[in-house]
C-alpha cells in the first residue's frame, strides 16, 4: 500500500464501495441517468458499467418514475437494486414509487415483502438556485417507511453505502454535491478510507469533535463547516462539540442529548429548510430525552423557508456556512 | 351424460364463475361490514382473466391494479388468504396490514398498487430481473383505459421498447376511468395503436369471451417470452359495478347500463356461445364455484382481526413475527 | 330563508365556495379528475361544470402531472386555476410542478410572476389503508413557497376556500374525507354557514372550546374528535381548550402558546405522520414563544411512523381518534 | 455595395449571431466568475431558435428548459436583462433570484424551468387559457430529446391531443441527453413518429439551417393557430459543448466531437450557404452582434448583486419591493 488514497476525489470512494458490493452479491444493480458509460456526473459509478456490465449497471432514460418503480420491481424479483436519482430535487417526478411503494410494501404485505433498494442522490447546494440546490432529507424523513442517510465524511460514505446495499430496507442515500466534489483529503474529518469492504452501521450518530460549551448537530457537508467554526471558535475560547448525525432516520437523538446535557447548549444547523423538518423533530426529542428547560440555550439554524436563491449574495445570507455558524455561536456565547 | 363442454372450455368457464363467484362474496363480505375501506368489483371483466391464466407460468409476473382480486386468482393467489386480506383479517395474505388495494404474494410474483399507472414501471422491474438472469418468465404489467394517460405508462413502455424487455402491457379498457369517458379523454380511438411510439407489439382484442381473449393473450406472452419485446394488449369491456362500491353513479345512465350489463356479461355471453345442450354442465360448474367462494367466506368471517398489539410491526426488515 | 342550511352535505358548501367565486371572477377555472360530469367523488363540484361549462370545469385523463403543470401555465397566462388532486396520497406523481413551479416561481421570479393556485385535494382516513389515507400537511409545509389549509367546520370551509381562491399566493387545501361524508349539521362547531360569500383569512388558528386544563391543539377532522373528547372530560372535570389552527402554513403557533401559556399544558395531536411533520414544529415554536421549561406537560399524539394498515383494529391502534385523545388526556391530567 | 442577403436571410443569420455572441458573452462571465452555479450553453441550436423567432408573435407563450438562452432571446426577452440575470444582478429579469435556468418574463411570456420534461405542462396551460378567452395565441413548449421520453411529454400530448389545444412541442433532438445517446434509450428512431400516439402533427427537420426550421416551424404554428390541434416538430442538431460547462465529457470522443463542430456549425453552413459574395456583409453582422453582446456583459458586470437583506423576499405575494 504505497498509494496515498487520501488524494482520491470522494466519487472515487463511492465507487468503490459499490463495485465491492456488487462484486459480493450478484443481485445487486444499478439503474440511473448517466451512471454507466459517464461513471456519474460527479464519478461515483465510475468504472462500474465496464466492470459489471449494461444489464447490471443501466443508463437509464429521463424516466424517473419508471426506474424508480422498476426498483420495486426488482426487490420483488429477489434482486437488490441501487436506483440513482441523480439530484434529490428531482424526486418532484418520482416520489411516488419511493414512498408509496417502497416505504410502504413491507408494512402492507405484514413483512412478506422486503424492498432492499438504495436511492441514491445528490443534494446540497454549489450555485444551481433553486431547483437544483435541496437537500430535502426532512420530506423523505416524515414518509415512513424509508431510511435516510446523509453522510459527510469519506469514510462514513464508504462505510454507510454498503451498510445501505447491505440493508433490507428502503435506503435514501443522500450524498452533498460539494463534497462529491472535493478528495478525501480535504475533509477535516475520517479522511482515511480503507480498501477492503466495511460497513458503518445507519442510524448511530458520531461526535467527531469533542467539547465542553456548546453542543452543534448536524450532518452532510455542514459538518465541515461546523468542524471549521470550531476550529476558529476554538481560538476565541469557545469549546463546541459537533454531532454528525450521518442518518435522518434513524436519528440518533440519545447521542446529541447526551452531548447536550453535557454541554448545556444546543445548537441544530441544518442546511435542508427549517420548518416541519429535521430541525424541530431533533430538538424536541433531545428535550423530550433530558427535560424541558434543563438546557441554557436551545437554537435552530438552517435554510429560513425560502428557495433558494441564485445570487451568491442571496445565497451566503439563506444557506448556513462556515460564517453563519460562527456569528450564531459567538451570539449564543454571548447569551443573546 | 358426457360432457358438452371441451377441457379448455370448461376451464374458461369454470375460471370465470370463481372470479364472478369471489368478486360477489366480496360484496357480501362488504355488506356485513368485514371491509370497511373503499372497494373495486371486476365483476363483467372475468373473461381477461380467464384469459390470462391460461398462459401464465409459475415463475411470470402479474402486477395489477385497484380493480385486482381476478388477476390475482388468474396468478394463481390462494383464493382463501386473497379473501382474507380483503377482509382484513390476521390470516390474510398480508395479515391484514395490507388490504383489498394492496395484496402481495411473493409465492406467485402477484402484486398490485392503488396508484394509477403505477403497476407498470413495478412490472417493468420484473422483466430487467428476469432478462438478467436468462430466465424465459413474462412481466405482466395491468392498468385501465384510464391508467394509460399516465407518465409511467409512456416512461415504462419508453424502456421496455428500447431494451426488447419481456413485458406484456394489459389494458382493459371498460371505457370509463371512474366517471371520465375514454373517448372524451383520448387523443387516439384505441390504447393498442399507441404501440408504434414504443417499436411494441400491438393486439386489441373483445375482452368479453374468453375464447378471443386467451389465444391473442397467449400470443402475447409468447411474443415477450421469445425475446422479442414488449406488447401492449388492449382488452375491451365493461364495468358492471360503480368505479367503487358506494359509487351513486350520476355520471352514467342507469338503463345503457343495465343493457349492457345484458349484453356484455361473459358468462352469459360464454352461455349462449356454448348452447343449450351445456346449460345444465355449467349450471353445475357456476354452482361449485360459488359454493366454494361462500364457503371460503365463511371460514374468513370466523378469522380473528390481527391485534391492535402489531400495530407498530413490518415497517423496517426484522420488525414483528416472522 | 326557510330552507335549513344545516341538512346540507358539507361538499355542497365547498362547492358553493368554487361557484361563488367563479361567478364573481371569470378568470377562475378548476381541473382534475371527475370533477365534471361527475361533479366530485365526493360531489364538492357538483353543479359546476352544468353552471360554468367543460373549458371552466374541465374533466381530466388521470394525468396529473400534466394537469398540475397546466395550472402554472394558466396562472403565468394570468389565470387563476383550481387544480384537484383527487386524493393527497396521489401527490407523489405530480409533486414536481407543486414545489418546484408554482411553490418556487414567485420567488425565482424576483416577485415578477405570482402563482395564484389553489390545491385541492382530500385527505385523511376513512378505512382504504396506506395509500388513500394519509394526511401529509406536513410534507407541503416543508417546501417553501406553500400555503397549506386544513379546515375542519364547514364554515371555515367555505370561507377558506374562498380565501384561496382569492389568494395570490399556491394554497394547497387539504379536505379530510370524513369530514365530506358529512352534513353541516353533524359538525359540533362551525356548521352554520351563511349563504353569501366571505373569507376567513389564512393563518388564524381558533379557540374552538375554551378551557383551563390543558390545551389541545389540532386541525381538520381530529378538531372534532377533539371536541367529543373534551366534551367527554368536561364529565369527569378535565377543562380541555380546542385550538383549531385551520393552517399548517402560515402556522398561527401564537395563538397556540396563549393558550399553553393559560392552561400550563400542551397535547398537540396530529393524524398526519408523527415525525419530522407539524406536531415538532408547532411545539417548538411554542415553546421558543413562552420559554422552554414553563409548561407542565407538553406531548404530542400522531400517527406513529407507520402507514396506515388496512384491518379497522390496526387502524384503530394508530390513527388518533376520539378514544385516543381522551385516554391521552386522561393520563396527562394524571400527570403520567 | 448593395447586400446580397435579402431581409429574411439577414434577419436570420442576424439572430443566430446574437444567439451565439450571447452565449458566448455567458461564457466569459462564467470565466469571470460572475456565475456561481451550473450553466448549460446552446451554441449549436442557434438555427433553431432563429426559425423559431420568426413566427413567434408577442401573444404566444414559448416555455423553455434548462438550455434556454437563444429560445429568450427568440420570443423577444431583453437581452441584458437576461444577461444580467445569469449573472446574478439586482437588475436581472428575476432580481437575481432566479438565474440561469430559471428566466421568467411575464412581458414576453417566456418562462422556462430546471426540470426535464417540466416545460411540457406549463406550455399546455397557456394552450388552455389561450383557447379558453379565444385568443388566437400559441403556446410553445420546448423539451430536448432526453424530455421525449418523460411522463410529462406524454401526459401533456395525451391531453393536447385529446383537446386539441393551440399547443407546439419542440423537440430540440441533439441525440444527447448528458451523456445518454438517444439511439440507445429510444423505441423510436425519431421522436416526431411518436406523434401518431397523440393525433398530433408531425414535422421532422434538420435543425442546423434557419432556411429549413423556419418554414416547418411556422407550419407548426399555423397548424396550432388555426385551431387543428397540438403539433410535434423535431430538429436535429448538434450540441457543442459539454451538457454543462465544466462537463468533462468522458463519455463522447473527442476527435468526432470536433468533427461535428465543424460540419454543423449553423453559422458556418449559413455563411457557407451564402456565398463568398455575403462574406462581408456577413462578417459585419457577426461582427456587430458580438459587439453589442460584448458591451452588455461589460455593462453587466458592473451592475450591483443583490442586497442580502432581500433574500427573505417574494417568497408570497406581496413581499419585497415592488
Ligand atoms: C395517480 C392516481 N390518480 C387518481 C387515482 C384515483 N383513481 C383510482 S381508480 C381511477 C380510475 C381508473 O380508471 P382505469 O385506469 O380505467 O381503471 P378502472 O377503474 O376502469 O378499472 C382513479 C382516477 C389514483 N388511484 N391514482
Ligand atoms: C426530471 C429531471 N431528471 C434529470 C435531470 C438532470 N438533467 C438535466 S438536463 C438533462 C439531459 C437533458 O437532455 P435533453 O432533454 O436531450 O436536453 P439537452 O441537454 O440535450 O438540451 C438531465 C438528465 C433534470 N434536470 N430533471
Ligand atoms: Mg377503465
Ligand atoms: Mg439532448
Amino acid at each position: 500500500m504505497t498509494q496515498d488514497r487520501t488524494a482520491l476525489p470522494l466519487p472515487m470512494i463511492i465507487s468503490e464501495a459499490i463495485g465491492q458490493e456488487m462484486a459480493r452479491d450478484e443481485t445487486i444493480l444499478a439503474i440511473g441517468e448517466d451512471i454507466g458509460r459517464a461513471g456519474g456526473v460527479f464519478g461515483a459509478t465510475r468504472g462500474l458499467q465496464e466492470r459489471f456490465g449494461k444489464g447490471r449497471v443501466v443508463d437509464a432514460p429521463i424516466a424517473e418514475m419508471a426506474f424508480t418503480g422498476m426498483g420495486v420491481g426488482l426487490a420483488q424479483a429477489g434482486m437488490r437494486p441501487l436506483i440513482e436519482i441523480m439530484f434529490v430535487d428531482f424526486i418532484g417526478v418520482c416520489l411516488e414509487q419511493v414512498y408509496n411503494a417502497a416505504g410502504k410494501i413491507p408494512y402492507m404485505s405484514g413483512g412478506r415483502q422486503k424492498m432492499p433498494i438504495v436511492f441514491k442522490t445528490a443534494g446540497g447546494c454549489i450555485g444551481s438556485a433553486a431547483q437544483h440546490s435541496q437537500c430535502l432529507w426532512g420530506l423523505f424523513a416524515h414518509l415512513p417507511g424509508l431510511k435516510v442517510v446523509a453522510p459527510c465524511s469519506p469514510h462514513d460514505h464508504k462505510g454507510l453505502m454498503a451498510a445501505a446495499l447491505r440493508s433490507d430496507d428502503p435506503v435514501v442515500f443522500i450524498e452533498h454535491k460539494a463534497l462529491l466534489l472535493r478528495k478525501c483529503r480535504d475533509f477535516a474529518h475520517g479522511a482515511e478510507v480503507p480498501e477492503e469492504a466495511y460497513t458503518v452501521p445507519i442510524g448511530e450518530a458520531a461526535v467527531v469533535r469533542e467539547g465542553s460549551d456548546v453542543t452543534l448537530a448536524t450532518l452532510s457537508a455542514t459538518v465541515e463547516h461546523a468542524l471549521a467554526a470550531a476550529a476558529k471558535l476554538a481560538g476565541e475560547g469557545l469549546s463546541v462539540e459537533v454531532v454528525d448525525l450521518r442518518s435522518v432516520v434513524p436519528l440518533d437523538s440519545d447521542t446529541v442529548a447526551r452531548s447536550a446535557e453535557k454541554t448545556g447548549r444546543l445548537l441544530v444547523v441544518d442546511e435542508d429548510y427549517q420548518s416541519f423538518g429535521l430541525s424541530a423533530e431533533l430538538t424536541l426529542r433531545v428535550l423530550d430525552t433530558i427535560g424541558h428547560g434543563t438546557l441554557k440555550q436551545v437554537e435552530r439554524l438552517a435554510v429560513p423557508d425560502v428557495p433558494i436563491p441564485a445570487a451568491l449574495t442571496l445565497e451566503k445570507a439563506v444557506v448556513p456556512g462556515k460564517e453563519m455558524i460562527v456569528e450564531r455561536l459567538r451570539k449564543m456565547a454571548n447569551g443573546a | 351424460m358426457s360432457p358438452t363442454l371441451s377441457n379448455a372450455q370448461t376451464t374458461r368457464y369454470r375460471r370465470m364463475c370463481e372470479m364472478r363467484a369471489f368478486d360477489e362474496a366480496c360484496l357480501e363480505a362488504l355488506k356485513r361490514k368485514a371491509i370497511h375501506g373503499e372497494l373495486h368489483i371486476g365483476i363483467g371483466q372475468e373473461a381477461v382473466g380467464a384469459g390470462m391464466a391460461e398462459s401464465l407460468r409459475a415463475a411470470d409476473a402479474v402486477v395489477s391494479t385497484h380493480r385486482n382480486h381476478f388477476h390475482g386468482l388468474a396468478k394463481g393467489v390462494e383464493p382463501k388468504a386473497l379473501m382474507a386480506e380483503i377482509c382484513e383479517r390476521e390470516a390474510g395474505l398480508c395479515r391484514g396490514h395490507g388490504g383489498h388495494m394492496h395484496p402481495f404474494d411473493p409465492k406467485t410474483n402477484f402484486s398490485a398498487t392503488g396508484i394509477v399507472g403505477a403497476s407498470l414501471p413495478v412490472a417493468l422491474g420484473y422483466a430487467h430481473a428476469f432478462r438478467l438472469r436468462g430466465d424465459d418468465a413474462v412481466a405482466v404489467g395491468v392498468s385501465g383505459d384510464g391508467g394509460s394517460h399516465t407518465g409511467g405508462f409512456h416512461e415504462t413502455m419508453v424502456m421496455a421498447g428500447a431494451a426488447k424487455l419481456p413485458l406484456v402491457v394489459l389494458v382493459e379498457n371498460n371505457t370509463l376511468a371512474i366517471s371520465v369517458d375514454f373517448g372524451e379523454v383520448s387523443p387516439t380511438e384505441t390504447v393498442a395503436e399507441r404501440a408504434s411510439a414504443y417499436g411494441a407489439k400491438s393486439l386489441r382484442v373483445e375482452g368479453t369471451d374468453p375464447d378471443i381473449v386467451a389465444p391473442a393473450f397467449a400470443e402475447a406472452m409468447d411474443h415477450a417470452r421469445a425475446g422479442h419485446g414488449p406488447v401492449l394488449i388492449e382488452a375491451t369491456c365493461f364495468r358492471f359495478r360503480g368505479h367503487f362500491e358506494g359509487d351513486p353513479e350520476h355520471y352514467r345512465d342507469r338503463a345503457e347500463r343495465n343493457r349492457q350489463r345484458k349484453e356484455r356479461d361473459p358468462l352469459l355471453i360464454y352461455e349462449a356461445k356454448m348452447g343449450e345442450a351445456a346449460a345444465e354442465e355449467m349450471d353445475a360448474i357456476r354452482k361449485a364455484a360459488t359454493a366454494e367462494m361462500k364457503a371460503i367466506l365463511a371460514e374468513v368471517l370466523e378469522m380473528p382481526m390481527p391485534d391492535a398489539s402489531g400495530a407498530l410491526d413490518y415497517v423496517f426488515a426484522g420488525e414483528g413475527a416472522a
